[in-house]
């Protein structure tokens, strides 16, 4: 159980997320038929595979390297709404470990907090619009607690992967005020948002990476 | 197949839409590459990421970008040239271009005094050029947006909301950006000029029949004879409202006449008049149109001081076509009439 | 109406067709009005008899003159203007005009250096084309037929017919013979380049669903999604073959390769490409079909000199388009060069 | 019995020529039905019309002026094949009375050979093409056999009528090699071409004029 995420951490951890995204790439398209127009799985199945194809050609020199790589894939090619802001989301954890041989959980706590005020500054969306940032808040307020508390690293990530499954199953009973699910209405209620689930799939692959 | 009894869908079946195409998927990179090769003189086009960039680079002044989904042609890429774009940036048939895209066109275009990205009000395009301004700042290239947003169909004044759509008057702050750009306005100047002209710019539009999208056999929706949609946008989608069909002497004043109230027109006040078609209607139908725009304006005693007819922002092969009036003052006017040189529009 | 069982004609029945206008009979006259409108410092309607001329006319310049049925815009009146047409004649629509506005058009183009005629060849144009020559022989101005047939689709080789049709390659006669009369050339030389060009041009076009007659609620045919029209003109036709519909890259090598053998071009040759859309189609769609175009003529050895793409010479609103080539040496590609400012065509 | 045509002759003539080509008109328009396209008489209807309107507004001080302002609106109103062959047609013979007081049965055969070869170049028509030529060849050349007969005004007309009719009548038998008919091909046999029954008419009314 690591303190601290190493370059080859982060890669499985990327890794372990594209693997897990790819397993629930249909059931992540129908949660977007439900609230959306139902090409949120493809999508994000596509730019994570090309993302692993490009993370092959480059040497995870910092932690931050397999972060830069899948940020600039998304912001590269892919469509949507959510492929920019996860473009972006992964950015932001590029620029956190840009310089670092390390993850720790104060930088990851960093990362999320940043990433969180990059989407709702882009996407205009708060808490309670049913977007993946009902997945980021709690996970971000969880990490900060964490990293408050003195907890050590899995724990952290732990706390913020549990917050962000909680987070994201919430979104079921939300009503869509951004995007596309805002104009769904209450049809959408019942399932949860594919974006805040995306976000909970991230961290739990974190977790996964860490522990493994 | 159609026209087999035991398939066809009942008397609304209509007849099979077909494109010259190859793949759908490659319908964009196809045509690029042969914009490319028939403009050599005006524009290169730069392949990953996908954008076109004039021929000869401008030298030490703002660069105007633009950019958006394909489908819309001429605009955004053929307004690449002298006295208008530096480069434009398409996305795949009616989607954004990524945030990459717009920030190696702009980086590209950019000669140190920064770039205007000219952004229709879409959300995909909004979010994609806000992040390319994001990523350009971290590489210390100054940017700015342009949001055109003159499509008065979709104003609900619902502040929440995305606002109104953009639409043709593109063109016209594409031409007057692009102007001002190449006598030297700097980065602010340009905004702000922007800024005014899309802001008192108003747009309607209306279809007769929808387009197609490529690789599909059928148009995306139908309409009874006697309607037709008012207020459509640019990606072949219905309007809100559907009108009875007319004469074009019935139907203009019913396009015309919200624009003047929108905009505020008053007697003495002089505009620029776009008469816009959306792809598949003929110029004889949209001279028609711009001779009863003339006879609205005429007797609401506002001045048309300038004007464009033809397909310049199109929905695919959608008949239709769209009005726009922007106010126009001296200066709008001086850059109006500056010369411009690029594949479509030439003077 | 559309739509009610039991007037429908059965699974064939098609979605109404409308047009942007007022009475049928109206079309051309109101279009032409809005055109001249639009276009005041290139062009000037005359009424009665209707023509389009410059608005500032030439001086001491052989006159190029050119008209026909209207249906075509662009073609002609909006290639009026420096370096092209000093005259341009509209017909109603798919009709000849009349001998009496081809003299006047004439009489008032002429700077007393004689005027040259660009006539697509059908019957009704070269007729009224031949009797205005004759009206103006009695007035004292020289003029002279430059006959444009260029269709290979109707090169039946049969020397009493009418011959092969008039299609795009009208633009290039314009093009060029309009540059060498704004260098002096006389109406010799002026006649012998033009036929010159003419000769060396041969066309293809072909149609995936035709356009509808202004006022007329449905198209002029009907075609199976599985096939095309090969060979259509331009006054919406059918043509003489139906060919199986396929991908662009299939479609474009069975206009080109006839259009390579009937011009005997060969490896190393210089050619103008013209890809014109008949109407409805896309600017999308025409590029990538250019594009495959040059892939086919790269193949071939040939060089693609210049191009231009767009829909400049229309059949309404008929989906489809033409390939053009144009046999190309130093003169013609310098002529063609040359600065020309109208309203369709400028550079 | 006039030896020469007058002004008011001359007017008679084209006058009686319009109201013979009306009362003709659908029967003409049916002719063209079944050998070309079916607009030949609405065409020459309007067209004449047109030229009565325009007659009433000109002076005829000379006897060319009438058939000068009726060729002049066929050539700049009538559309078809038909409407700038006629427009020439009655140009020649307003050129013959350009300068005229009054028109010789001469004059009248110069101008219908005139008017016969302007129709055959520009039409290139030949005799027995199933065209206005095949009426408009016999009267010529009875005209001229009357002017050198030395025959009479009326009698060298009444000639020339009886030679378009008979010319006419004869297209019933022709295949058509010139306009749209050449398309119809054996279909039109049987009825004759429109356009060589209105030069009978012409004729006709020329008697008509010169013997009223
Ligand atoms: N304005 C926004 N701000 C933040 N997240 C958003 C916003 N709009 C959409 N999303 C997220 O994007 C997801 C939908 O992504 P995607 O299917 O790519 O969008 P679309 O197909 O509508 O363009 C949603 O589940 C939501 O989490
Ligand atoms: N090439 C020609 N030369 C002489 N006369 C012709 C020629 N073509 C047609 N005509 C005459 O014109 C008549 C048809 O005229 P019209 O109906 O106006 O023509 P269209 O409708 O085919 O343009 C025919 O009956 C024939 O007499
Ligand atoms: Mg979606
Ligand atoms: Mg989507
Ligand atoms: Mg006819
Ligand atoms: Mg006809």
């Amino acid at each position: 159980m690591a303190e601290q995420l190493s370059p080859s951490h982060v890669e499985r951890w990327v890794h372990g997320f594209v693997d897990t995204v790819e397993e629930s790439g249909e059931y992540l398209t129908d949660l977007d038929r439900r609230s959306g127009d139902g090409d949120f799985g493809t999508n994000m199945v596509t730019a994570l595979r090309r993302a692993r194809r490009a993370m092959a050609g480059v040497e995870a020199t910092t932690v931050g390297v397999p972060f830069q790589v899948t940020g600039e894939t998304f912001l590269a090619h892919s469509g949507g709404t959510s492929g920019p802001l996860f473009g972006m989301w992964f950015r932001d954890f590029g620029k956190v470990g840009a310089d670092a041989g390390a993850l720790t959980l104060a930088m990851l706590a960093e990362a999320t907090e940043n990433g969180w005020a990059t989407v709702a500054r882009l996407g205009s969306a708060e808490v309670g619009d049913r977007t993946m940032v009902d997945a980021i808040a709690p996970a971000s307020v969880a990490l900060n607690k964490a990293v408050g508390d003195g907890s050590g690293l899995v724990e952290g990530l732990r706390s913020a992967a549990e917050a962000a499954r909680v987070g994201a199953e919430g979104t079921s009973e939300l009503l869509g005020r951004r995007g596309r699910t805002s104009y769904v209405g209450e049809s959408a209620l019942g399932s949860p948002d594919p974006g805040a689930v995306t976000i909970a799939l991230f961290y739990r692959a974190a977790v996964e990476s860490a522990t493994a | 197949m159609y026209g087999s009894p035991n398939t066809v869908a009942g008397p609304r079946s209509v007849p099979v839409r077909r494109q010259f195409i190859n793949e759908p998927g490659d319908i964009v990179s196809e045509a690029l590459e042969g914009f490319a090769a028939a403009w050599p003189h005006h524009v290169r086009l730069n392949d990953e990421p996908a954008y076109v960039a004039r021929a000869r680079p401008a030298a030490d002044k703002v660069a105007v970008v633009s950019g958006g989904g394909s489908g819309h042609e001429p605009l955004h890429v053929g307004f690449v040239g002298t006295g208008m774009l530096d480069a434009a940036v398409p996305g795949a048939v009616f989607a954004s271009p990524t945030a990459v895209q717009i920030r190696d066109a702009s980086m590209a275009a950019d000669t140190g005094r920064g770039v205007v990205h000219v952004v229709k009000n879409y959300t995909g395009d909004v979010l994609n050029f806000r992040i390319a301004g994001e990523l350009l700042a971290d590489e210390g290239v100054r940017s700015d947006i342009v949001l055109v947003d003159d499509d008065l169909a979709t104003d609900t004044g619902d502040s929440g909301g995305p606002g109104r759509r953009g639409t043709a008057a593109v063109v016209a702050v594409e031409k007057v950006c692009g102007a001002a750009a190449e006598r030297g306005a700097d980065l602010e100047a340009l905004t702000a000029l922007g800024r005014r002209v899309a802001a008192h710019s108003r747009t309607l539009s209306v279809a007769l029949a929808a387009g197609a999208h490529p690789g599909q056999s059928s148009p995306s929706f139908e309409l009874p004879g006697d309607e037709i949609e008012f207020g459509v946008g640019i990606h072949g989608e219905r309007a809100r409202e559907r009108r009875a069909f007319g004469p074009t002497g019935e139907l203009v004043p019913q396009m015309v006449s919200p624009l003047v109230k929108a905009l505020g027109l008053e007697r003495g006040e002089r505009v620029i008049a776009i008469v816009n078609g959306l792809g598949a209607t003929h110029d004889l139908e949209l001279y028609g149109v711009f001779g009863e725009v003339r006879r609205f304006l005429g007797g609401a005693g506002i001045d048309i001081a300038r004007t464009l007819v033809g397909s310049y922002v199109t929905s695919l092969d959608m008949a239709g076509c769209s009005v726009t009036l922007v106010r126009a003052d001296e200066e709008v006017l001086d850059l109006w009439d500056a010369p411009a040189a690029t594949p479509a529009l030439t003077w």
